[in-house]
């Protein structure tokens, strides 16, 4: 079974907690403004599609071929998924696969979901519509052409966000991580963009209408264009640069100072989880006022509790337990 | 077929089974949070974490070995953190030339490396017992009264139901092509790699096509049975006192390994 | 080739005027342009099981789809007296129950429960009648100790059971089944059979399975091409040799 | 329940000592430990004509997984006078076609053609032998005109016919179907058996449908809890209710 963790699913326990809570900043606004885009725009049929083709693009994970020696490609379906659903609902689609793949297989972790879902789902989905999209008039070819790079860029974008992170938070260097990353990837990435080329050209040719200029996945404006051009051609640029010269990047991020604990050589967050506990006396304070939350909230709990219990032994008659409430007891 | 051997959940009667699910998962999150948070080398919270870990073991019934064995899977991506070892500055432990580098483990390098591991591998084990012991569907209404949104939660559980459906597909796709690649003597079987490609995205078309025309299908059946566009569901779980009791003590616990943490 | 329309002599059809259902020359087309129904009209009257037969393609699953509003065509639907308009909508899915053909487009929820309960939540229900309904549609089909399992462990026949189940909660009037023993081994058939048998709710039936015809269903409706061709008592229609072979049907 | 061992008298079955297939003493269990299959053996002489039946969960899709490597499981199997080994896989794939039950798993390229152009493409054919072999095989099941139409287009019963056609490219020496009656109307369903009568090839059919056996298979082999309990000339498997109704089966 192809349910072997990729080098993209971080688990738990790598990134540090304030990558992890950078990620997930992004992530949730993004994902806000995906929900509620998707709210007005698309009907309540969309619902069951978009529950449907989360199962799909998990299913489809497991299509593989045999490339050469024993390895074999296959999808990770962002770019895809949003090429025929449309970006946000290619988003929101995309989250629900990872966040069942962390929740079920544990193939990636909870606390960095957020990072995961950024570098798999977001990301991928933003340049794959946005190039598509800057090429949806034109003849066939060119379409699939396009589609092929997208989704070569989106795995790469992916691997290289992997890598920064993972840098930021100290737990690879930097020379290291990057090359390593963006090599394995450039072939996983070709295996994307064959299997997403010869589905969309399978889906040309036998539902054109799926993808025809009056359907939901057509609805995005120019903007998305901009992005997902804007994104793939950053990952373009950075990508040579930081392969081959991850030494330069680790003293640009020095120089421009954005870390002042940025003295070692393995990234501006080694050594330290959470860089601002660093002085003494700042962590100290930091600890006080956190314990008091937390005394604060055992207190609320425990009130919560005695609450119930009292209201539960008050009516035991008029409160009968449900079925389902039962089959728990 | 039957790929039931994707559900991880383990049917048991215990005391963790039976918490209410809600308990479960904001522990777990909040048991990893404090995991990220301990500084390299805490020796001792560390401990005073995996003890927390063998007592939620204990009271899921599963047997140590559960979480144990199958928290291997993060094992691959350990290798990422290798470069640790050679790159933070600190005293040196032992060196050696490979491929005209030359590498020196430092005492801090192998601190942080196997923090790093230590962090992941308790946190793995903590989100394994998670799903061992609690139904996935338990688990979306656990996701839906912690406020995520209901679409979301709405797609996960539509994903989770035909996640078996089409998982059957494809391997019933993958068999039909395996059971027709065949060989004769003397010819060199099985095409160019570009070909193979194709096939595969075939199926991948294939399977969306299917899959698009199912959601239709599903869609009417919602329909016919009144769906308008709000999804409503009963509440079937009610927090009871010992949840709260149960979710102040183990904050309390992990509150304490904090503190251990940085003494 | 037009399809050859038979008149069934020596009728004894119980006698109504459609209460439960009237369906008035409907012709409807897809979006695609295939026309799919021509003129449809029958009657159903409270307590009929009747059986819906024909080659595939002939538009039985099209008919079924008008039968609650979810395709619309030209023509005149009427389920216990009220038309199918847009107001109605809501009140008629509430009593005219449809289960498709296949159990895994029926059955979406995580759980049997929240499946069987879809329904009756919809319908605004509160908490205890949405629980007894749900007791009470799982009885009915046998299927009581399954509330709690998931959908996606169970055997095909008792995913059908359950498929059935999902809109008996909904107390429907009229029970529509497209091809409910499709797939199933003898054992499962025949255990479909006598639920069906046993359920006292008037039911439309699309079937292949001309035994189950013959067993279960005292009138056969025969669609080819869009149109009804026959509708009559069963043991005649299954007399009718150049009937049955006319419209690529056969004697069970 | 132990599954009843009956013995069949009487018996005038083909003498040959397996030359197209020999399986012996074959077990095997899924990897969630559930055990598919105890000790099953049999033979197929060339020319044998075989129904496979038994009721849901007997194991006659697992065995049949068997027949050409998909599945391997403890035993013996041998086609051809060929060993079931890592080695002779491709070769024995060549030789056995097996057709699955549901024609959608089985077709999965957009047109006929490249899906019939498959197996010969991957045994690396020179073109023009490609061509031929798919032409031949769509000539057998007479849909030559079908060639560039789009697989997802067509109906079940052509489907059905284009998935046989997908193995007859690949020139098998024995043809394995799985339930290949299912789903189709009862006109499909005549045009299928009248199209299986004729195939000159040795083939082994699991089915639900004992008419279908009844007219079509001399030789009927019962499967039960994943053991063979009867294998012997139709017509007397058919008069035994009791073995027949003892496995869940029934007389057509
Ligand atoms: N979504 C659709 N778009 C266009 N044509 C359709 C669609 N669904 C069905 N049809 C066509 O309408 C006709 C009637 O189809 P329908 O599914 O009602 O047949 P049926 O009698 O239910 O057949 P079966 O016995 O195979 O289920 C067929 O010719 C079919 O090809
Ligand atoms: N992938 C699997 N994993 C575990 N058990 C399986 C798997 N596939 C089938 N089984 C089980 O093995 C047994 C035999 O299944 P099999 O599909 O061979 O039966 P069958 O005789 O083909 O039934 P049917 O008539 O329903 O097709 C059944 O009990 C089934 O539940
Ligand atoms: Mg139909
Ligand atoms: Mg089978």
């Amino acid at each position: 079974m192809q349910f072997s963790p990729t080098p993209l699913h971080i688990p738990d326990g790598f990134l540090s907690i304030a990558i992890s809570a950078i990620c997930w900043a992004i992530t949730i606004v993004t994902l806000g403004l995906a929900i509620s885009k998707t709210n007005k725009a698309l009907g309540e049929k969309q619902v069951p599609l978009m529950g449907v083709m989360a199962a799909f693009v998990f299913a489809a994970q497991m299509i593989n071929f045999p490339v050469a020696g024993g390895t074999s490609g296959h999808l990770l379906g962002g770019a895809l998924a949003s090429i025929v659903l449309g970006p946000w609902a290619g988003m929101l689609v995309m989250t629900a696969v990872i966040a069942v793949q962390a929740l079920l297989f544990q193939d990636g972790g909870l606390l960095v979901m957020g990072a995961n879902i950024l570098n798999m789902g977001l990301v991928t989905a933003a340049i794959g519509y946005g190039l598509y999209r800057g090429v949806a008039s034109q003849s066939k070819a060119v379409k699939l052409g396009v589609a092929g790079v997208a989704a070569w860029l989106s795995v790469m974008a992916g691997a290289l966000l992997t890598a920064l992170q993972l840098w930021l938070s100290g737990t690879s260097q930097l020379t290291i991580v990057i090359p390593a990353m963006l090599g394995v990837h450039v072939l996983i990435g070709l295996g994307e963009a064959f299997i997403t080329v010869a589905a969309l050209s399978f889906i040309l040719q036998t539902r054109p209408d799926l993808l025809g200029e009056d359907s939901e996945s057509a609805k995005g404006g120019r903007g998305w264009v901009l992005a997902g051009g804007v994104i793939a051609l950053a990952v373009v640029l950075l990508s040579p640069f930081a392969s081959t010269n991850p030494d330069g990047l680790n003293r640009v991020a020095m120089d421009l100072g954005f870390f002042q604990t940025a003295q070692s050589g393995v990234g501006p967050l080694a050594g330290y989880a959470v860089p601002f506990l660093n002085s003494a006396t700042a962590s100290k304070i930091a600890a006080g006022i956190i314990g008091v939350i937390v005394a604060g909230v055992i207190a609320l709990l425990i009130g919560r509790g005695m609450k119930s219990q009292i209201s539960n032994r008050k009516s035991p008659i008029s409160s009968p337990q449900s079925p389902i409430s039962n089959r728990r007891s | 077929m039957h790929f039931d051997a994707f559900d991880r959940y383990h049917d048991k009667q215990s005391f963790l089974h039976r918490l209410d699910p809600r308990v479960k998962a904001l522990v777990t999150v909040i048991y990893i949070a404090s995991n990220a948070l301990l500084p390299d080398g805490a020796w001792l919270a560390f401990v005073g974490a995996w003890i927390f870990l063998l007592a939620a073991n204990l009271l899921s019934q599963l047997g140590i070995g559960y979480t144990f064995k199958r928290s291997i899977i993060a094992l691959p991506f350990a290798l990422i953190a290798v470069t640790v070892l050679f790159s933070m500055p600190g005293k040196p432990l032992s060196s050696f030339f490979f491929l005209a580098w030359d590498f020196t483990i430092t005492d801090m390098g192998l601190l942080r490396f196997v923090s790093i591991l230590i962090r992941s591998w308790l946190s793995v084990q903590m989100a394994i017992l998670l799903v061992a012991a609690t139904r996935f569907p338990d688990l979306i209404h656990a996701l839906e009264h912690l406020r995520v949104p209901a679409i979301l939660t709405t797609i996960i559980a539509f994903l989770y139901r035909y996640l078996f459906v089409l998982t059957d597909e494809v391997f019933r796709l993958l068999r039909a092509r395996e059971s027709r690649s065949a060989a004769v003597a003397g010819n060199r079987s099985g095409g160019g790699v570009l070909w193979r490609a194709k096939v595969a995205g075939n199926m991948a078309g294939q399977l969306f096509l299917r899959s698009y025309e199912r959601s239709d299908r599903i869609y009417n059946a919602m329909l016919s049975r009144g769906y308008s566009g709000h999804l409503y569901t009963l509440n079937p779980h009610e927090m009871k006192p010992g949840d709260y009791y149960v979710t102040a003590f183990a904050i309390a616990v992990i509150f304490i390994v904090q503190v251990l943490g940085r003494l | 080739m037009m399809p050859v329309t038979h008149v069934v002599n020596n009728f004894e059809m119980p006698e109504c005027d459609g209460d439960v259902l009237t369906v008035k020359d409907l012709h409807f087309s897809y979006p695609d342009g295939h026309a799919a129904l021509h003129g449809v009209s029958f009657n159903l009257c409270s307590g009929d099981k009747v059986a819906l037969v024909g080659p595939n393609g002939a538009g039985k699953s099209t008919l079924m789809l008008h039968l609650n509003g979810i395709l619309g065509g030209h023509g005149e639907v009427e389920v216990a007296g009220k038309c199918l308009t847009r107001d109605n909508l809501p009140a008629i899915r509430a009593m005219v129950g449809l289960v498709f053909q296949n159990p895994d487009d029926q059955l979406f929820s995580p759980t049997v429960f929240e499946d069987v309960a879809f329904g009756p939540l919809h319908m605004g229900l509160p908490e205890t009648d949405v629980r007894a309904r749900v007791n009470a549609a799982l009885e009915a089909v046998r299927m009581s100790s399954y509330q709690d399992r998931l959908s996606h462990h169970l055997s095909v026949g008792e995913k059908k059971r359950i498929a059935i189940a999902t809109v008996l909660s909904m107390n429907p009037s009229l029970l529509i089944l497209d091809e409910p023993s499709a797939g199933l081994d003898p054992r499962a058939r025949r255990t479909l059979i006598n639920l069906l048998r046993e359920l006292p709710i008037t039911m439309l039936v699309s079937t292949h399975d001309m035994k189950l015809v013959q067993e279960l269903f005292p009138r056969t409706i025969i669609m080819d091409e869009g149109q009804i061709v026959a509708d009559g008592l069963t043991h005649e229609i299954l007399e009718d040799e150049k009937l049955l072979t006319a419209h690529g049907l056969e004697k069970p």
